[in-house]
C-alpha cells in the first residue's frame, strides 16, 4: 500500500479529464473522480487502521519516498499518520461537498472545476508530504485556485477580496519559504536535506530555533487566519463562490494549522516551548475578538467567515498548550470546524440561490418555507456554538482541558477567556439563526420557495453524518489522532 | 575533424546563415514568407547543433574556451531565438527588410557566442560590442516610428558610455597585471583600491547590459520604443548571455575580490527588485510594465549569484532556462495583441478570457510562471535562486527578497485579473492566434510546465556547472 | 622632469576621460556628445599605451588593444551618426532634448 | 454491563422515537405521533417504577445502605490518563427517583398532549421535540459522570430551546426562546468552569469516585478546612451558578416567565417538573462534596435560594397573566428546595437534604397538576389573562376541583402532598437558621396568598364574557388530571426520609404537629385574605394595591431586573464591546493591511521622477552610483 502518490495525483488526472472531455460532462467526471477519491481515502483510512492494530508502531506509515531534486536533496517524501488521515478524510468530504453543491454552475464549468481539482489536488499533497519543500510547494498550489475562484465566480468586491487573500496568503508563504531554507542550512553538510525525517533526526540548535520559529509560525499562522493577520478571511470567505468558502474555510485554514503543527512545533520544539504563552495570548485574543467582531455582522457569510477566526483560534490555542490533550483538541477542532463551517456555507449558498439576498435582516421565517435547508442551517449553528452530540463539543472541551491541565496561573486565565466564548457564540448563533429562520415571514416572496435539490441533499447529508459521527462518537478519532500527538508530544518532553 | 570546427560550430553555423541570407538578399527572388521558413529551419538546425558534442577545449592560445556548461548556455540562447523566429512571423511577413534584420539579429547572437566563449578581456570587449551594436540599430527598425528612433539613439549612447567606462576599467586591470587572458588574470588579481575600482568599473558594464538598477534606467525606454520582436530579444536572450558572462566573470576570473563583490551582488539585487517592482506596479504600456518585471526578476538573479559558484552558476542557469520560456509566451501575447490591434496598453488585456480563453490562459500560465507561483517553473528558479543566496545566511536578505516576490504578484496579479475577472466595454473581437504563434505558446507553456517538474534538468545543469 | 612619465600619461588621459564625461553630459548636441564619447575612448586608447610602454615594455597586448578600440569606435560612430540621422529626419532636430518622449 | 443494564432502555425509548418522529420531517405520522411518543414514555416510565421498587426494596440496598450503583459504563473521550468523559448509568436514591418522577410526569404530558395538540401543523415534530427532552433530562438524572452530566445539561437546555420556540412565527415565542437559551448558557458558562476546576482538584470526573475523594472527610485530598475559599470552594460555587441558571434563582431567574410561551404542556413538563429542578439535583447530587470540601458554599446556596423564594412570591401576588403567576410559583418553590439543601445537614442531621427532595418530589406533581389545569382553562377562554376568566367552576368542575386540589397541596394545608414536605423544610431550616426560617415562613403565606388569588379569580365570582356553552376538555386530558391530583393527594404519606437521605441510611422524618401550626395557619390566613380580597368582583385588591404604593409598583415590574440585564446585554457589551471590536477590526487592522498595499502604490508614483527619459541623466547616475560604490566598497574593504 504505497501508493500515496495516487492522492495528488488523482485530482490532477481528473482535471486533465475534464480539460479533453466535452463540458456537458464536467460536473459528471468532477464527481465521479471526487467520490472515487473518497472511497479510496476511506479504504486506505481502512489499512492504515488494520496496519496499527497489527502493531506497526512506526510513526509514519506507507513512507514513499521518490527522489525528486537530488542536488537539493528534495524528494517527494510521502507518508500518513494519524493526523493527516484526519485531515485528507476531512478534505475528501469537503471536496465532495462543494462539488456536489455546485452543481448547477452556469459560466465556464471547465475552468471552475478544474481549479477545484487543482485545489483539492494542493491539500492532498500537502497533508500527506514527509518533505518540507513539497509540502511548501503543494502549499502555493493551492493558493493561486483560490484566487481565481473568489475573483472569476465570486459576488461583491471580489477582485479586492482575491487580491487580498492571495497578497496575504503569499506573504504568509514566503515567511515560511525563508525559515525552511534556513533550516536546510543549518544541517550538518553531508546530511542536508528537505527531508522531513532527516530533519527531525538533527534538531536545531536552541538559539536558531528561536529565529526561524517565529516565520514558520507566523506564517502558516496566516493561512490559518492567526490573529491579527486574520482581514483574508472576511472578504475572502464571503465574496467567493459557494464551494470557495467551502475549500477556503473547510481545507485551506486547515493548512495552516496542519503546518504550524507538523513543522513549526514538531521541529522546533524547545522554541514552541519558549513561545507558548505568546502563542496561547494571541490565540485568545483571536478567539474573543472574533466572536466580538461576529456579533456586529449582518451579512450570513460574514458571519461565519468571522466565527471561523474564532474557532480557529481554538486550533492555534491547542497547539500553544503544547500538552497531550491541547494537541488533540486542535486536531479535533481543525475537523469539526472543517465540516462545520463548510456545512454552514453550503447552506448559505443554498438560501442565497432561493433568496438572493445574504443580510439577515431580509430574512425571516424561512423555517416555513425551507424545512430542510432551515434543519441543516440549525444543525451547523448549533455544532458551532458546541451544543453536545455535535463535533464542536469534543473538540472544544479537549482544548480546555489542555489549557486546564497546564498548571500555570496564564494558561488557566487563557482557558477562561476562551471558555466565555462559548457564551457569545450562542448569542450571535441564536441572532442569526432565530432572525433568518424563525419569526412570522416578512418579505412575502420567500412565502414559497423551491425545496432543496438531491445534489443538496446530499451535500447536506455528507457533511452532517461526518458531524454526527464525531460528536457521538469521538473516541473513534481520538483512537485514530492520539497515537500521532503521543509522538509529537515525546519530541516536546525530549526537548 | 579539426576541434576549431567542433568547438566553434554554433559560431562558425551562424556565420553560414548570416552568409546564406546575404546570399539571399543579392538574389532577391523569395518572399518573406519563405525566407522565414528558411530562417525557421536553419535555426532549429542551429540550435540542435549547440546542443551536440559537447566537450571542452581552447583555441588560439586562451582567447576561445568552450565547455558543456558554455554549450548548454549557447543552446538555451539557440532555442530562445529559434522561438524568437517563430514567434512574431505575423510581424516578420510585414516588414520588408527582413534578411537585414535577421543579419543583424544574427550578428548580435554571435557576438553573445563569442563573449560567452571569450577567455579573454579583449575578445570580451569586442564580442560585447558585436552583440551591442547591431541590436542598437535593430531598435531604429521601425523607421516611421519616431519612439524606434529615440530608444535607438538612448541605447547606442548609453551603451557607448558604459562601454567606455568599462573599457577604462579594462585599462586598470592591464595596467595592473599586465595580462588579459582570463586564466593568468585570475591569479594575478589582489585586492587594493585601483584593482576595486577596476572591479565595479568592469561590472557596472555587465550590471547596464543586465539592467541592473541603478544602472537599469535606458532600459523601459529601449523596451518601449523597440519593435515586440527586438524588446523581446533584448530582454530574453541579450539578458540571458549577459548573466551567464556575469556569473563567469564573477566565479572564475574575479573570485579573489568575493567579499568585495558579494556584498555589491546583496545590495544590488535588494535595490533591483525594489526599484522594478514599485516601477512595474503603475506601469500601463505592456512593453514597459515587462521591462521592470524583466528587471526585478534580475534581482533575483543577482541574489542567486550570492551563493556558491556552483548552486550559483546552476541555479542562475536554470532559472534563465525558464525565464526565457516564460517571458517569451508573456511577449509573445504581448506581440500579437500589438500586432493586430495596435494596443501596446495593458487595458488591451482586458476581458481577455472572453476574446480568446486560450491567449488568456497562456499569459495567465506565463506571468504565474513570472510571479513564482508552482507548478510553474519559475516557483523552483526563484527558490533554487534563494536558496543559493541563503547559503551566505543573511535572513533578512532573503526575507527582504522573499517579500519582494508577494510585491512582484500584485501587479502581476493585476494582468490576471484585467484578463479574466473585468469585462470588456467594447464588444468581444475574437483574436486570431497565426499557427506558428500557437506552436510557440506550446513549446513556451510545455517548458514552463515540465522544466520545473521534470527535476533531472536542474540536476543536470548542477552538475555540469560543477 | 624632461621626459614625460607613466603618471603624465595617466594625467593627460584622466583629464580626457573627465573632459569626455563632463561633454556627455552637458553637451545638447548629439553629435557633440558622440564626439565625447569618443574622447573617453581615446582616454582609455591613452591608458592602454602608456601602460604598455611604462609598465608592461614586453608585451603587445596593450596596443592591439588600442588597435581593436579605435576599429570599434569607429564602428559605434557609424551606427551612432546613422541613428542620429534618421532621428533628425523624424524629429527634424538632434537636440537631446527633443527626444525624451518617454519617460516614467 | 451488568443485569440492571435494562435499564439503559428508559433514555432509550424516547431517543428511538424523537428518531422516529423528527427525521422524516413535517408532516410525517400526523395522526398517530402522539400514540408513538406517548408509547416509547408509557415503556420508559413502567420500566422506571420496575427499577425504583427493584432498587429500593431488593438490590439498591446493601445492608441497610442505599449503593450508589454503576451498572453500565464506557469511555467516551479521553482527556488525559486519568481524566476522561465516560458513559454510564449512576443509581442512587436520588435518580431512581427523579427517574419516576421524570418518566410519570412526562408519560401524564405526553397522553395529555395527544388531543391538546390535535391538529398543530407539526404534530410530530412537536413530540420528537418532547422525546428529546424526555431523553436527555432521563439520561441527565443518570449521569454517571460530571461531565456527561453537562453533555445533557446543554442538550436539555436546547430541547428546552426547541420547545418554547416551537410556535416559531411568533415574534415573542422566538424571543423567548432565544434568551431562555442564552441565559442558560450564561450560567453553563460558570457549570463549565467549575467542572474544570473541581475535576481537576479532585483528578477526576466520575461522581462516585468525585464524592469518595471530597466527599468524606477521612480523605487525604481534603486538606482540614480551612476557612478562605480554596479553590474547590470556587469550584463548586461555580457549578451552583450553573444549577442557578437552569433553576432560575436570583438573578438567573428573568428566562423564566417568558419561557411560558411554549405551549402549556411544554410548560408543565420543562418550566415546572422536570428541568428547572435539575439545578437543585446538581446540588443534592454533589451534597457531600458541598459538605465537606466547599461548606463555605452552603450558606451561599441558602440565602440565594430563600430570597428567590421570597422575591418570585412576592412578584406573583401582582401578575395577571396565570401562566406567569405558575412560573414564578415554580420559582418560589424550587426556591424552598435549595434553601433546603443549604440548610441541610449531613447523616442524622441530613433532614434538609431529604426535606428538598421530598418538595422537588411533591412538588412535581402538584406544580405540573397546576399547568395542565391552566392549560385547560387558557383553551377555554382562549386567553391567560385572568381578567378575561371567572366563573368557571360551573363550566369546568373537574378541572376546578383539580385546581382546587392543587392550591391546597401548593399552600401547605394537610393532608396535601406539599404540606408534609414544606414542613420538613421549614422545619430544617429552623434547625440550622432562624433568619432563613422567618423568611421561608413568609414566604409560605404569600404563597397561599397568591395560589387562591389565582384560584378565585380563575373559578369564582363572575365571567367576564357571557355564560359559555363549553364543557370540560377532552377525556384524556381530564385523566390525567386526576391521576396526578391523586398523587397530590396521597404522595405526601410515603415515609420519603426511609428511602432518600445524605448517606443513603434511612432517616426518621417524624411530624411535629406542635411545629406545623404556624406554617399552617398563616396558609389559611393567605388563603382568607385572597377569599376576602377576591371571592366576587370588588376594588378592595386594588385600593390596597395602590395603598402599597412604589412596592407594588416594582413588584409588578419584576422588580426591573429584565430591564438591567437588558442595558448589561445591549448596551455594555453588544454597542459597547462589539461594536468596538468590529469597527477595530475593519478600520485599524484592515485598515493597517491596505495601508501597506496603498503606500507602496502612492510610493512607486513617487519615485517615477528618477526615470526621467533624459539620457544624460542616465549617463550621470550611472557615473555617480559607480563612483559611489567604488568609494563605499574601498571603504568597507579597508576597514576590516
Amino acid at each position: 500500500m504505497t501508493a500515496l502518490w495516487l492522492l495528488p495525483a488523482i485530482p490532477v488526472i481528473i482535471s486533465a479529464a475534464i480539460l479533453l472531455l466535452p463540458e456537458r460532462m464536467t460536473k459528471a467526471v468532477s464527481l465521479v473522480g471526487a467520490t472515487v477519491q473518497f472511497l479510496a481515502i476511506i479504504l486506505l483510512t481502512l489499512c492504515f487502521l488494520s496496519e496499527r492494530s497489527d502493531g506497526d508502531q512506526s510513526v509514519f506509515l506507507f513512507q514513499q519516498r521518490i527522489e525528486w531534486f537530488s542536488s537539493w536533496k528534495i524528494g517527494l517524501h510521502f507518508g500518513v499518520d494519524g493526523i493527516s488521515i484526519a485531515m485528507i478524510l476531512l478534505t475528501a468530504a469537503v471536496v465532495t461537498a462543494g462539488i456536489l453543491v455546485s452543481w448547477n454552475l452556469k459560466q465556464q464549468q471547465k475552468e471552475f472545476f478544474i481549479l477545484l481539482q487543482l485545489l483539492a489536488a494542493g491539500a492532498y499533497g500537502f497533508f500527506i508530504s514527509l518533505d518540507i519543500f513539497t509540502m511548501f510547494c503543494f502549499l502555493e498550489i493551492a493558493v493561486i485556485p483560490k484566487y481565481m475562484l473568489i475573483g472569476i465566480w465570486g459576488s461583491g468586491k471580489k477582485t479586492y477580496s482575491a487580491n487580498k487573500l492571495a497578497l496575504m496568503l503569499m506573504s504568509g508563504s514566503a515567511l515560511i519559504l525563508v525559515g525552511i531554507l534556513f533550516m536546510y542550512y543549518q544541517l550538518p553538510v553531508e546530511s542536508r536535506s528537505f527531508d522531513f525525517i532527516t530533519m527531525a533526526a538533527h534538531p536545531l540548535p536552541l538559539n536558531i530555533q528561536l529565529v526561524i520559529f517565529p516565520f514558520i509560525f507566523i506564517g502558516f499562522g496566516i493561512f490559518t487566519a492567526i490573529f491579527p493577520f486574520h482581514t483574508w478571511v472576511p472578504d475572502g470567505h464571503s465574496s467567493a463562490p459557494t464551494a470557495g468558502s467551502m475549500f477556503l474555510a473547510g481545507i485551506s485554514m486547515k493548512l495552516g494549522g496542519f503546518g504550524c503543527l507538523r513543522v513549526a512545533t514538531t521541529l522546533m520544539p524547545e522554541a514552541a516551548q519558549y513561545y507558548s504563552i505568546p502563542i496561547v495570548v494571541i490565540a485568545a485574543i483571536a478567539i474573543l475578538y472574533g466572536a466580538f467582531a461576529t456579533m456586529m455582522q449582518t451579512d450570513l457569510k460574514y458571519i461565519n467567515a468571522y466565527s471561523s477566526i474564532s474557532h480557529c483560534g481554538f486550533v492555534l490555542l491547542g497547539i500553544g498548550f503544547l500538552n497531550h490533550s491541547g494537541i488533540n483538541g486542535a486536531v479535533f477542532q481543525m475537523v469539526s470546524h472543517g465540516l462545520m463551517t463548510a456545512l454552514f456555507f453550503a447552506v448559505i449558498g443554498m438560501i442565497y440561490e432561493r433568496t438572493h439576498t445574504r443580510k439577515v435582516s431580509e430574512m425571516s421565517g424561512l423555517m416555513k418555507s425551507v424545512p430542510f435547508i432551515s434543519a441543516i442551517m440549525f444543525i451547523a449553528g448549533l455544532c458551532s456554538l458546541g451544543l453536545p452530540g455535535l463535533s464542536g463539543f469534543p473538540a472544544e472541551m479537549t482544548v480546555f482541558m489542555g489549557g486546564w491541565a497546564r498548571s500555570e496561573t496564564v494558561y488557566r486565565v487563557v482557558t477562561i477567556a476562551a471558555c466565555m466564548s462559548i457564551v457569545i457564540t450562542a448569542v450571535y448563533i441564536l441572532r442569526a439563526i432565530g432572525t433568518v429562520m424563525m419569526g412570522p415571514i416578512k418579505n412575502n416572496s420567500f412565502a414559497v420557495l423551491d425545496k432543496a435539490a438531491w445534489n443538496e441533499k446530499w451535500a447536506a447529508l455528507i457533511l452532517v453524518t461526518g458531524i454526527l459521527i464525531m460528536g457521538i462518537l469521538p473516541y473513534l478519532l481520538y483512537s485514530l489522532v492520539n497515537p500521532a500527538t503521543g509522538e509529537i508530544i515525546k519530541k516536546l518532553s525530549k526537548g | 575533424m579539426p576541434d576549431f570546427l567542433l568547438l566553434m560550430k554554433s559560431e562558425l553555423m551562424i556565420t553560414l546563415i548570416i552568409f546564406i541570407l546575404l546570399i539571399i538578399k543579392l538574389g532577391k527572388g523569395l518572399r518573406n514568407e519563405q525566407i522565414l521558413t528558411l530562417i525557421q529551419v536553419l535555426l532549429l538546425v542551429n540550435t540542435a547543433i549547440a546542443a551536440i558534442i559537447t566537450e571542452p577545449g581552447k583555441l588560439f592560445g586562451e582567447m576561445f574556451q568552450s565547455n558543456s556548461l558554455i554549450c548548454l548556455q549557447k543552446t538555451f540562447i539557440s532555442l530562445a531565438l529559434y522561438l524568437v523566429s517563430l514567434a512574431f512571423s505575423g510581424w516578420f511577413r510585414k516588414t520588408e527588410h527582413l534578411t537585414e534584420f535577421f543579419v543583424l539579429m544574427l550578428s548580435s547572437v554571435l557576438g553573445m557566442y563569442f563573449l560567452l566563449s571569450a577567455g579573454n578581456l579583449l575578445m570580451l570587449f569586442l564580442s560585447l560590442e558585436l552583440s551591442t551594436l547591431p541590436v542598437a540599430a535593430l531598435a531604429n527598425f521601425e523607421l516611421e516610428k519616431k519612439k524606434s528612433a529615440e530608444a535607438a539613439m538612448k541605447m547606442i549612447l548609453s551603451s557607448a558610455f558604459s562601454t567606455g567606462i568599462m573599457l577604462f576599467g579594462i585599462s586598470l586591470f592591464y595596467g595592473a597585471t599586465g595580462t588579459l587572458e582570463f586564466v593568468q588574470l585570475a591569479g594575478a588579481v589582489h585586492i587594493n583600491n585601483l584593482q576595486l575600482m577596476a572591479l565595479v568599473f568592469l561590472i557596472s558594464a555587465f550590471a547596464f547590459k543586465l539592467s541592473v538598477v541603478p544602472f537599469h534606467l535606458w532600459t523601459a525606454d529601449v523596451y518601449q520604443g523597440s519593435p515586440t520582436p527586438v524588446t523581446a530579444f533584448l530582454s530574453v536572450i541579450s539578458k540571458a548571455t549577459m548573466a551567464f558572462v556575469l556569473a563567469a566573470l564573477l566565479f572564475k576570473v574575479l573570485a579573489v575580490f568575493e567579499p568585495a563583490w558579494h556584498w555589491l551582488l546583496v545590495w544590488l539585487s535588494l535595490a533591483t527588485m525594489l526599484i522594478g517592482n514599485l516601477f512595474a506596479i503603475r506601469q500601463t504600456n505592456i512593453k514597459r510594465f515587462l521591462a521592470f518585471s524583466s528587471i526585478a526578476q534580475v534581482g533575483f538573479i543577482l541574489a542567486g549569484m550570492t551563493g556558491t559558484a556552483v548552486s550559483g552558476t546552476a541555479s542562475v542557469s536554470f532559472f534563465i532556462l525558464v525565464y526565457i520560456f516564460s517571458n517569451l509566451a508573456a511577449f509573445v501575447v504581448a506581440g500579437i495583441l500589438s500586432d493586430q490591434f495596435q494596443v501596446e496598453d495593458l487595458e488591451g488585456f482586458r476581458g481577455l478570457r472572453k476574446k480568446n480563453p486560450f491567449l488568456a490562459w497562456m499569459m495567465a500560465l506565463a506571468v504565474f510562471s513570472l510571479a513564482g507561483i508552482p507548478p510553474a517553473a519559475g516557483f523552483f528558479g526563484k527558490i533554487f535562486l534563494l536558496g543559493s543566496g541563503a547559503y551566505s545566511g543573511h535572513v533578512w536578505f532573503i526575507l527582504l527578497a522573499a517579500l519582494n516576490m508577494v510585491v512582484s504578484l500584485y501587479y502581476y496579479l493585476k494582468i490576471i485579473r484585467l484578463m479574466f475577472m473585468e469585462e470588456s466595454a467594447a464588444d468581444p473581437v475574437i483574436y486570431s492566434v497565426s499557427r506558428s504563434e500557437k506552436f510557440t505558446l506550446v513549446i513556451c507553456a510545455s517548458g514552463i510546465v515540465f522544466t520545473g517538474v521534470f527535476s533531472w534538468i536542474y540536476d543536470y545543469i548542477y552538475r555540469i556547472s560543477s | 622632469m624632461n621626459n614625460p612619465g607613466l603618471y603624465h600619461m595617466l594625467f593627460v588621459s584622466t583629464a580626457l576621460f573627465f573632459i569626455g564625461v563632463y561633454g556627455f553630459f552637458t553637451r545638447r548636441n548629439l553629435i557633440t556628445m558622440l564626439m565625447s564619447i569618443e574622447l573617453i575612448l581615446n582616454s582609455v586608447c591613452l591608458n592602454f599605451i602608456a601602460f604598455n610602454k611604462y609598465a608592461w615594455p614586453g608585451k603587445m597586448d596593450g596596443l592591439f588593444f588600442t588597435l581593436f578600440i579605435i576599429a570599434a569606435a569607429a564602428a559605434e560612430a557609424a551606427l551612432a551618426i546613422a541613428i542620429i540621422i534618421n532621428l533628425y529626419r523624424s524629429h527634424n532636430t538632434i537636440d537631446v532634448n527633443a527626444a525624451e518622449e518617454m519617460k516614467y | 454491563m451488568s443485569e440492571q443494564s435494562y435499564i439503559l432502555l428508559i433514555p432509550l425509548m424516547p431517543f428511538l422515537a424523537f428518531l422516529l418522529l423528527g427525521i422524516p420531517g413535517k408532516g410525517a405520522f400526523s395522526r398517530t405521533a402522539g400514540y408513538i411518543a406517548g408509547f416509547a414514555m408509557l415503556i420508559s416510565a413502567a420500566i422506571s417504577i420496575y427499577t425504583a421498587i427493584g432498587y429500593f426494596s431488593d438490590w439498591g440496598k446493601l445492608n441497610g445502605v442505599y449503593q450508589q450503583l454503576n451498572p453500565v459504563h464506557y469511555t467516551w473521550l479521553q482527556f488525559t490518563p486519568d481524566l476522561s468523559i465516560d458513559m454510564g448509568v449512576l443509581l442512587d436514591p436520588v435518580s431512581v427517583m427523579m427517574l419516576v418522577v421524570i418518566s410519570f410526569i412526562s408519560l401524564m404530558v405526553h397522553i395529555y398532549s395527544i388531543s391538546y395538540m390535535k391538529g398543530e401543523e407539526r404534530y410530530n415534530i412537536y413530540f420528537s421535540f418532547l422525546s428529546l427532552f424526555s431523553f436527555s433530562m432521563l439520561a441527565l438524572v443518570m449521569s454517571a459522570n460530571i461531565f456527561q452530566m453537562y453533555i445533557f445539561w446543554e442538550l436539555v437546555g436546547v430541547s428546552s430551546f426547541l420547545l418554547i420556540g416551537y410556535y416559531y412565527q411568533k415574534p415573542s415565542a422566538v424571543a423567548a426562546s432565544k434568551k431562555a437559551f442564552i441565559v442558560t448558557r450564561f450560567a453553563d458558562l460558570g457549570l463549565l468552569i467549575g467542572i474544570l476546576i473541581v475535576g481537576f482538584q479532585a483528578g477526576t470526573f466520575d461522581f462516585r469516585v468525585l464524592i469518595e475523594h471530597l466527599g468524606n472527610p477521612g480523605h487525604e485530598i481534603l486538606t482540614l478546612r480551612q476557612n478562605d475559599f480554596s479553590p474547590i470552594s470556587w469550584g463548586m460555587l461555580l457549578i451552583f451558578i450553573g444549577g442557578a441558571g437552569k433553576s432560575a434563582m436570583l438573578p438567573l431567574h428573568i428566562w423564566l416567565p417568558d419561557a411560558m410561551e411554549g405551549p402549556t404542556p411544554v410548560s408543565a413538563l420543562i418550566h415546572a417538573a422536570t428541568m428547572v429542578v435539575a439545578g437543585v439535583f446538581l446540588v443534592a447530587r454533589l451534597f457531600p462534596v458541598y459538605y465537606f470540601s466547599a461548606w463555605q458554599v452552603l450558606p451561599i446556596i441558602s440565602w440565594v435560594g430563600v430570597l428567590s423564594a421570597l422575591f418570585a412570591a412576592i412578584i406573583a401576588c401582582t401578575q395577571t397573566d396565570i401562566k406567569r403567576v405558575l412560573a414564578y410559583s415554580t420559582m418560589s418553590q424550587i426556591g424552598f428546595m435549595m434553601f433546603a439543601l443549604g440548610v441541610s445537614g449531613f447523616g442524622t442531621e441530613g433532614l434538609g437534604f431529604t426535606a428538598s427532595q421530598f418538595h422537588l418530589f411533591t412538588h412535581a406533581f402538584f406544580k405540573a397538576l397546576l399547568f395542565l389545569c391552566a392549560g385547560l382553562v387558557i383553551h377555554h377562554v382562549h386567553s391567560n389573562e385572568m381578567r378575561d376568566m371567572g366563573g368557571l367552576k360551573k363550566s369546568m368542575p373537574i378541572t376546578h376541583i383539580c385546581f382546587l386540589i392543587a392550591c391546597l397541596a401548593i399552600a401547605g394545608i394537610p393532608p396535601f402532598a406539599g404540606f408534609f414536605s414544606k414542613e420538613e423544610i421549614l422545619m430544617a431550616a429552623y434547625e440550622r437558621s432562624k433568619p432563613v426560617y422567618w423568611i421561608a415562613l413568609f414566604t409560605s403565606a404569600l404563597t397561599a396568598f397568591y395560589m387562591f388569588r389565582l384560584y378565585f379569580r380563575i373559578f369564582w365570582n363572575a365571567n367576564p364574557h357571557h355564560e359559555s356553552h363549553h364543557k370540560e376538555g377532552p377525556a384524556g386530558q381530564l385523566f390525567t388530571l386526576i391521576v396526578l391530583a391523586a398523587g397530590a393527594v396521597v404522595l405526601g404519606f410515603i415515609p420519603f426520609g426511609n428511602y432518600v437521605s445524605t448517606d443513603g441510611k434511612p432517616l426518621s422524618t417524624g411530624l411535629h404537629l406542635v411545629f406545623s401550626v404556624a406554617p399552617v395557619l398563616l396558609g389559611l390566613a393567605g388563603i382568607l385574605t385572597a377569599f376576602w380580597f377576591y371571592k366576587k368582583q370588588s376594588d378592595r385588591a386594588d385600593r390596597f394595591a395602590s395603598g402599597a404604593g412604589s412596592l407594588y409598583q416594582w413588584a409588578f415590574h419584576k422588580f426591573y431586573i429584565d430591564e438591567v440585564w437588558l442595558f448589561i446585554t445591549r448596551k455594555i457589551i453588544m454597542k459597547g464591546i462589539g461594536t468596538s471590536a468590529a469597527w477595530v477590526d475593519k478600520n485599524i487592522v484592515d485598515g493597517a493591511v491596505n495601508l501597506s498595499g496603498n503606500s507602496t502604490v502612492r510610493f512607486s508614483e513617487k519615485i517615477k521622477k528618477i526615470q526621467s527619459g533624459k539620457v544624460q541623466l542616465y549617463g550621470l547616475v550611472y557615473l555617480v552610483s559607480v563612483v559611489l560604490v567604488v568609494l563605499i566598497i574601498i571603504y568597507f574593504i579597508n576597514r576590516n
